[in-house]
């Protein structure tokens, strides 16, 4: 899964692609990043917007790794990695943690995808396969109850089959749940006619997007500002 | 006086171990009275964050099984709760991420079909303990709608949404870990380690503490207590508590 | 309502109820005394039982009247008169604290009654008057969620009119609810025969006490303890 | 930078004033948009204790009316509660218990038909807030099972006991009292005064504060946060804030 040398590369790098995200969430906003690459969001948050991180195992403000050797084994992350807190964070037992998940008060989700229908389904949990193991966590109560969810995903699997598809043939975490796709290739937006393009990686074609794309991606309009 | 304090973690009131001649198996009823049916136990932590190992330890060393076991993970390595899985104790987990990193106990069990799994939602999960600890039976909840964790659910719509209902979970015992603990039973917590403790407490019938610190009556600030004494029932001191990866990165196996 | 002189009076004073009352409560229980007479029970209890106070507005370790000009106006209890907390106090908000109570944790209350009936249903927040304002608090939440109902109250009403009743005129508090009553003449358990009598007050007689009940009244068996 | 605070209680963001030219009533419209429906107000305290009176009062000053207001009780005197129901703002009352101490201006509105009243029980209410906030619907409970409260809800048994369902409440606005506050919103209470404001902070779409003392980002323990900052607004500092017994003692009538 590394990424191939830059000079083959199509697209936006893992770093570019948290970086183009970043640069969409507003100042202010209570932002949970999900395990894997969106955590890489928070190092590209542009100067001057404060963001508070939102970890559903019980903590708001959450700051960076600690240094080595300077970590608490009970101070985590959702992806059980030590983590630190910033001034004016919290600690609050589960129920409290998915109280602000469900009811609505987080602004802001950024998850990883097997596929994403062009409806908004979602699947990120299962691939369904016989004998596998399943385990969901947080990413349902996340879904069903943040106010935008984003998701950050390579554009194909690495077989190639396309992420974005008309139908999720893997089981759903939540149907009609996310607003917006952020891939190597292009930033996508959900909307009530499917997917729309928004704005392609430096370098890529609307075609190439399109092809590796399992269902019809809208162009951006003439005129259209990103 | 009340005084909930034990001398030691073995002196926990954990669930009985099986009865020493177990009526035999298939065609009806053995001597005696029949064994009680196994007990459900609600342990607490995130990962390590919380995991009440010496506890755990201590149900292993009483023998019961057959438990159901409600926590959100599997444990890992071969220590605490995956050492319980091992152990044969548990036929049943109900949890939301059975799969984690140096998890292979549970997996391997699962796969050879010799444990049951209830996969829920982390946050019906929580939610569900709540409100098995606050008398609720059910509530309703979006989570899950239109996924296969919802199938075999009542669902029902309110203003115009689909919502799963869920039923509240209760526990024979607990066993969770605190920071701070007083005679009283009332708790404190280390950081992100108060995860599931404070709703479990509330939802067994008989919740069992291991605290790092045992601090005399009124040394806990009222304002900042977390779990309230009414439901703890024991506190037992365990002053060095190990840490669950700490266990594992030294290849240790319990019981050893 | 003030008790007729002493020479006159029959039965216990409120103070021997509430002394008779705390009786019966065992040692480390956790306990509510609704607003009025029940909460006299918190001077009677037997030496060497320590019993813990829960006020539903929400404090657990609830202690006397503080001393004049002593108290904080925003430490009270659910009759909205000051208090004071004892060591190993908390607080908490309320949704927590009727997480006690409604979810079986509180071991015993002790309300007044307008009406008792034999079935163990309550009536003590409205009179249904037309007209009237009614306002229940936390009554129905208590006599659903708490192990053990006591009721405190006169035998009867002002008006003479027996409080322990074949069922209800009042609306009801709760349904089958209590399982003991606390008189001025007598000690009544509420079981599935209807009302036992389990003690007298000294000097009154059965046939008096069940005259003044509005239902059978199942006399103390020959030979049974009190 | 995130900064909650507000330079004084006038600038609270609460419901808007009625239209200066509202529409002819009866035979539809009045030019132009229609006015907002009237708001849904959740006012913490349980008695005095946590009343935000300098909030309320503000709420008086800026004129919105037709209120939907949420609160144990229905005040006492002609101050806070009782002053904002006196002017005649509330057209609707959810409460436990509108009959206290020195209440006098809910009972002759109610008794007069010039008030509406939603009577719940208190920990149903509490709940009901509760639920509001944390996304749940609706939810059981045995509370008012066979009372004239329980008429006109659904009921249904879970494992042989009786439950009726209730539905989650929640708020435009809430205004609640804390002790302390920083600038992203975390708040600590003082005693019962914390009663409803966190869950009421949790329903509410805007959550406004007054505090005794607003203290640096950082100063306030992470474990000792009541309310973390993502349920608050609004924060304003009143240092000496009225206590409603004083006032209704002196006499005291708001607007004077």
């Amino acid at each position: 899964m590394s990424a191939p040398p830059e000079s083959t590369r199509v697209g936006w790098s893992r770093e570019e692609m948290a970086q183009r995200a970043a640069l969409d969430i507003p100042d202010g906003s209570y932002v949970n990043l999900g395990i894997g690459m969106p955590e890489l969001i928070a190092r590209f948050v542009p100067k001057g917007r404060e963001l508070i991180y939102h970890t559903e195992n019980g903590l708001l403000g959450m700051g960076p790794s600690p240094a080595e050797g300077m970590g608490d084994p009970e101070l985590i992350n959702a992806g059980k990695r030590q983590v630190t807190v910033v001034p004016g964070a919290s600690f609050f037992q589960h129920p409290d943690s998915f109280a602000m998940i469900r009811g609505g008060h987080i602004d802001l989700c950024v998850l990883g995808a097997l596929q994403v229908a062009q409806s908004g389904d979602l699947a990120n949990w299962s691939t369904g396969e016989p004998g596998a193991i399943p385990a969901v966590g947080g990413a349902m109560d996340l879904v069903a109850g943040v106010k935008s969810i984003f998701v950050l995903t390579q554009h194909v699997t690495k077989h190639g089959d396309p992420k974005l598809v008309e139908a999720c043939s893997y089981p759903l975490t939540g149907v009609g749940v996310v607003n917006r796709i952020y891939t190597d290739l292009a930033v996508v937006e959900v909307t009530p006619h499917g997917f729309q393009l928004v704005e392609l990686a430096p370098g890529v074609s609307y075609e190439y997007v399109a092809e590796r794309t399992g269902a019809d991606l809208l162009p951006i309009a003439e005129g259209a500002t990103k | 006086m009340i005084d909930k304090a034990l001398g030691s973690v073995a002196e926990a009131p954990v669930p009985p171990p099986p009865p020493l001649n177990p009526p035999a198996g298939g065609g009806g009823g053995g001597r005696g009275a029949p064994p009680p049916p196994p007990a459900t136990v609600m342990i607490g932590g995130f990962g390590e964050a919380g995991s009440p190992i010496e506890l755990i330890h201590a149900l292993i060393d009483q023998g019961a099984t057959g438990l159901t076991v409600v926590n959100n993970n599997t444990g890992s390595g071969e220590v605490g709760l995956a050492a319980l899985i091992k152990a044969g104790r548990v036929a049943k987990m109900i949890c939301s991420y059975p799969r984690s990193m140096n998890s292979t106990v549970f997996p391997e069990l699962y796969k050879a079909g010799k444990i049951e799994l209830e996969l829920v939602p982390q946050g019906t999960l929580a939610e569900r303990i709540r409100a098995g600890g606050a008398g609720i039976p059910g509530f309703y909840t979006a989570t899950s709608v239109g996924t296969p964790l919802a199938e075999g659910k009542e669902s029902r719509s309110f203003d115009g949404r689909e919502y799963v209902l869920e039923r509240g979970l209760t526990a024979d015992f607990a066993l969770i870990k605190s920071e701070r603990a007083d005679r009283y039973g009332n708790l404190t917590f280390n950081k992100t380690a108060r995860n599931f403790a404070p709703a479990m407490a509330m939802a067994a019938r008989t919740t069992i503490v291991q605290t790092k610190h045992f601090v005399d009556a009124g040394e806990l600030d009222p304002e900042v207590v977390v779990t309230p004494g009414i439901f703890v029932d024991r506190v037992v001191t365990v002053a060095n508590p190990a840490h669950e990866s700490a266990l594992v990165a030294a290849g240790v196996s319990y019981p050893s």
